[in-house]
């Protein structure tokens, strides 16, 4: 029991990460594959953030008379990986937003059956 | 019975969820969107006074605010896709 | 909690409505930062996830979309759902099997918090006398790191311009349908709420920004909320309207101005005898040294992310679709 | 009188509650958009003001009743303009309300 219930949130992660992967692979519209891509992202942001949690633990805001504090370092650094992640899938959208330009459409398949024909 | 509380505020949320999936238009599904932020306000406002820390409740007025403006901005462009489907097709 | 995120990107993937539900899958994942005691992060994860990516991927779609949107899922091979399938349940077989030597949940003995944690948590105060860790960590202890996190959000930017193209005469023709047509300009009782509430983001964001260091907040969410007021604003009232209060140029060179201002904050510390990014030496004594480099870094930080946020969405915004490519896409 | 605030408290937390549920319920029986505007904005407002006012009863420090008050001034402002402006665009997107009563049933 202790076991399920210790590993419980790495089990939510895998099957958020591999839920997003899924999508990533099997969708061939590419805003799809962003959308996949940033619950993979939101799952690596949950395996840190969980991991730096601590039984008892009270945000890490030093305040009187409390003891035991979560671990502020991977709050630090999903706190810039999320800032990060935004940044970039703006960079994906926007390449998206080109290859409909160029192609007309954003469905995989089409675009590939373009580049085969050309 | 703060716990109660924020349990019941859960499953009016899941309601809402259910609601965002099934809703048959869409403007059902941004309804469901903009209850279901609401309700994570109150969710966030309640966990906030259960345990005491005053920055929870910060929280709680940013999803506010960002709440409205995510609403807006499904409106706003679920309006300008509309128009542009209606100018794409008179061409 | 846990399952009802878990839920909610399973459903996800069936519908074409999956930017709402990403919105809310945003949500409550915030919620489950919160719970967690991660406020800070939560706070991030509220006002992106939330507000600023949903919008711009809305923004893609509304530039991408065509008539014929929901056609092309019903026609997938077998090949193309189970193969994918088969390998995501083989590697979340072999994750799962991988958790079995990871620490338990909240087990206070884990590795990770034995490291560098205890000794940020006990001296930090003594250090830097700021309560909020996470703020202290990410703009001193860290300084390199979130640096070089803001040079990633700079080129982002960069690159977005690059892609979607500078607008920066003001004037171009691309972009007027965007303000005339749609702007939810009939809807009078809309306009007088965000009169109210655009200061009352504007001023929250500045609460953020300048009492990070005792709350959760900092440069990073501060950004991210103004961006948001200015986004809320171009929905409302057009986007030529938007650009009568803040030009794409004041964009362009703030986005610089907070790269520069964190970066010569480390100079500035070079210059006055300590290392890079080193606040001890900027004013008499350390500890003040510390509340004004931490102060003008977070500004730098809150500056650049608002300035890209914005100068980003004002490039989808302002992206139409172009003639000369809609026929293009017409062959 | 402290204890009456406190029950004072309950009380509107307790009926905030109540009336955020029939309002979730609502929001699945009703049968047309405009009726489920309806529940959702109950929920909205009165659901989300007696709460927050029921947790300003019990909270202790004054901070926390400044920060409740802002959010509730903000919930009280945005979540009816919300609505309006749904309403209003479900409208101009001739999404039909179901005017006759008898169809109810069916």
């Amino acid at each position: 029991m202790s076991l399920v219930l210790g590993l419980f949130n790495y089990w939510i992660v895998i099957i958020l990460m591999m839920i997003g992967f899924y999508v990533v692979i099997a969708a061939s519209n590419l805003i799809k594959k962003i959308i996949g891509l940033n619950i993979f992202q939101t799952s690596v942001f949950i395996l840190y953030i969980s991991i730096g949690k601590v039984k008892d633990g009270a945000a890490p805001i030093l305040a009187d008379g409390v003891e035991t504090y979560a671990n502020p370092l991977p709050h630090v650094l999903i706190l810039t990986a999320i800032v990060v992640g935004v940044a970039t899938t703006a960079l994906g959208l926007a390449l998206i937003v080109r290859i409909k330009e160029a192609y007309g459409t954003i469905e995989e398949d089409e675009i590939n059956e373009k580049d085969g024909s050309l | 019975m703060l716990i109660v509380a924020s349990f019941s505020i859960l499953f009016i949320m899941a309601l809402a969820l259910l609601r965002a999936f099934l809703g048959p238009t869409i403007f059902d599904r941004i309804l469901a969107v903009n209850m279901f932020g609401t309700k994570t306000v109150l969710l966030i406002a309640v966990l906030g006074v259960a345990s005491g820390e005053a920055s929870f409740i910060d929280i709680a007025i940013v999803y506010a605010l960002i709440n409205f403006v995510g609403v807006i901005a499904l409106l706003r462009f679920f309006e300008y896709g509309k128009v542009q489907a209606e100018k794409a097709g008179d061409e | 909690m846990l399952v009802s995120t878990a839920l909610a990107t399973v459903f996800m993937r069936d519908l074409f409505a999956v930017i709402m539900l990403f919105g809310i899958y945003s949500l409550l994942s915030a919620g489950f930062f919160l719970n967690l005691s991660a406020p800070d992060v939560a706070l991030t994860e509220a006002a992106i996830g939330a507000g600023i990516s949903p919008i711009l991927m809305l923004g893609t779609l509304a530039l991408t979309r065509k008539k014929s949107e929901s056609e092309p899922q019903a026609k997938k091979s077998i090949n193309g759902v189970f193969l994918p399938l088969f390998v995501v349940t083989i590697t979340g077989a072999t994750l799962i099997y991988a958790t079995f030597d990871m620490p338990h949940f909240m087990d206070p003995e884990a590795p990770a918090h034995n490291h560098v944690a205890p000794r940020y948590l006990e001296q930090s105060y003594k250090e830097i006398h700021i309560p909020n860790v996470v703020s202290s960590v990410l703009a001193s202890y860290r300084g390199f790191d979130t640096l070089g996190e803001v040079f990633v959000i700079f080129t982002a930017g960069i690159g977005v311009l690059a892609l979607l193209g500078f607008l920066a005469d003001g004037s171009g023709r691309t972009y007027w349908q965007f303000a005339d047509t749609a702007s939810l300009r009939h809807h009078n009782i809309l306009h007088v709420i965000s009169k109210i509430l655009i200061p009352l983001i504007l001023l929250y964001a500045l609460y953020v920004q300048f009492h990070g260091e005792y709350s959760p907040g900092g440069g990073f969410q501060a950004g991210v909320l103004f961006a948001t007021a200015f986004i809320l604003y171009t929905m409302i009232y057009g986007l030529q309207a938007a650009y009568a209060v803040i030009s794409p140029k004041v964009l362009y060179w703030s986005m610089v101005v907070g790269v520069l201002l964190y970066a010569g904050t480390g100079l500035a510390s070079v210059f006055l005898g300590g290392n890079y990014l080193d606040y001890n030496v900027l004013a008499h004594d350390p500890v003040h040294g510390q509340h004004i480099g931490i102060i003008l870094v977070e500004l730098g930080v809150g500056i650049c992310v608002a300035a890209v946020m914005m100068s980003v969405f004002f490039n989808f915004a302002g992206r139409t679709f172009d003639p000369s490519s809609q026929k293009k896409g017409g062959e | 009188m402290d204890i009456i605030l406190h029950l004072a408290g309950w009380v509107c937390i307790v009926a905030g509650v109540f009336f955020g549920i029939t309002g979730a319920i609502g929001l699945h029986r009703f049968p047309d958009f405009y009726t489920r505007i309806h529940a959702a904005s109950i929920t909205d407002t009165l659901c989300a003001g007696l709460i927050i006012l029921g947790l300003m009863l019990q909270s202790v420090s004054i901070m926390m009743i400044i920060k409740l008050s802002l959010v509730l001034f903000i919930l009280a402002y945005t979540g009816p303009t919300a609505a309006h402006t749904l309403a209003k665009t479900a409208r101009k997107e001739n999404i039909e309300p179901i005017l006759d009563p008898a169809g109810e049933e069916s």
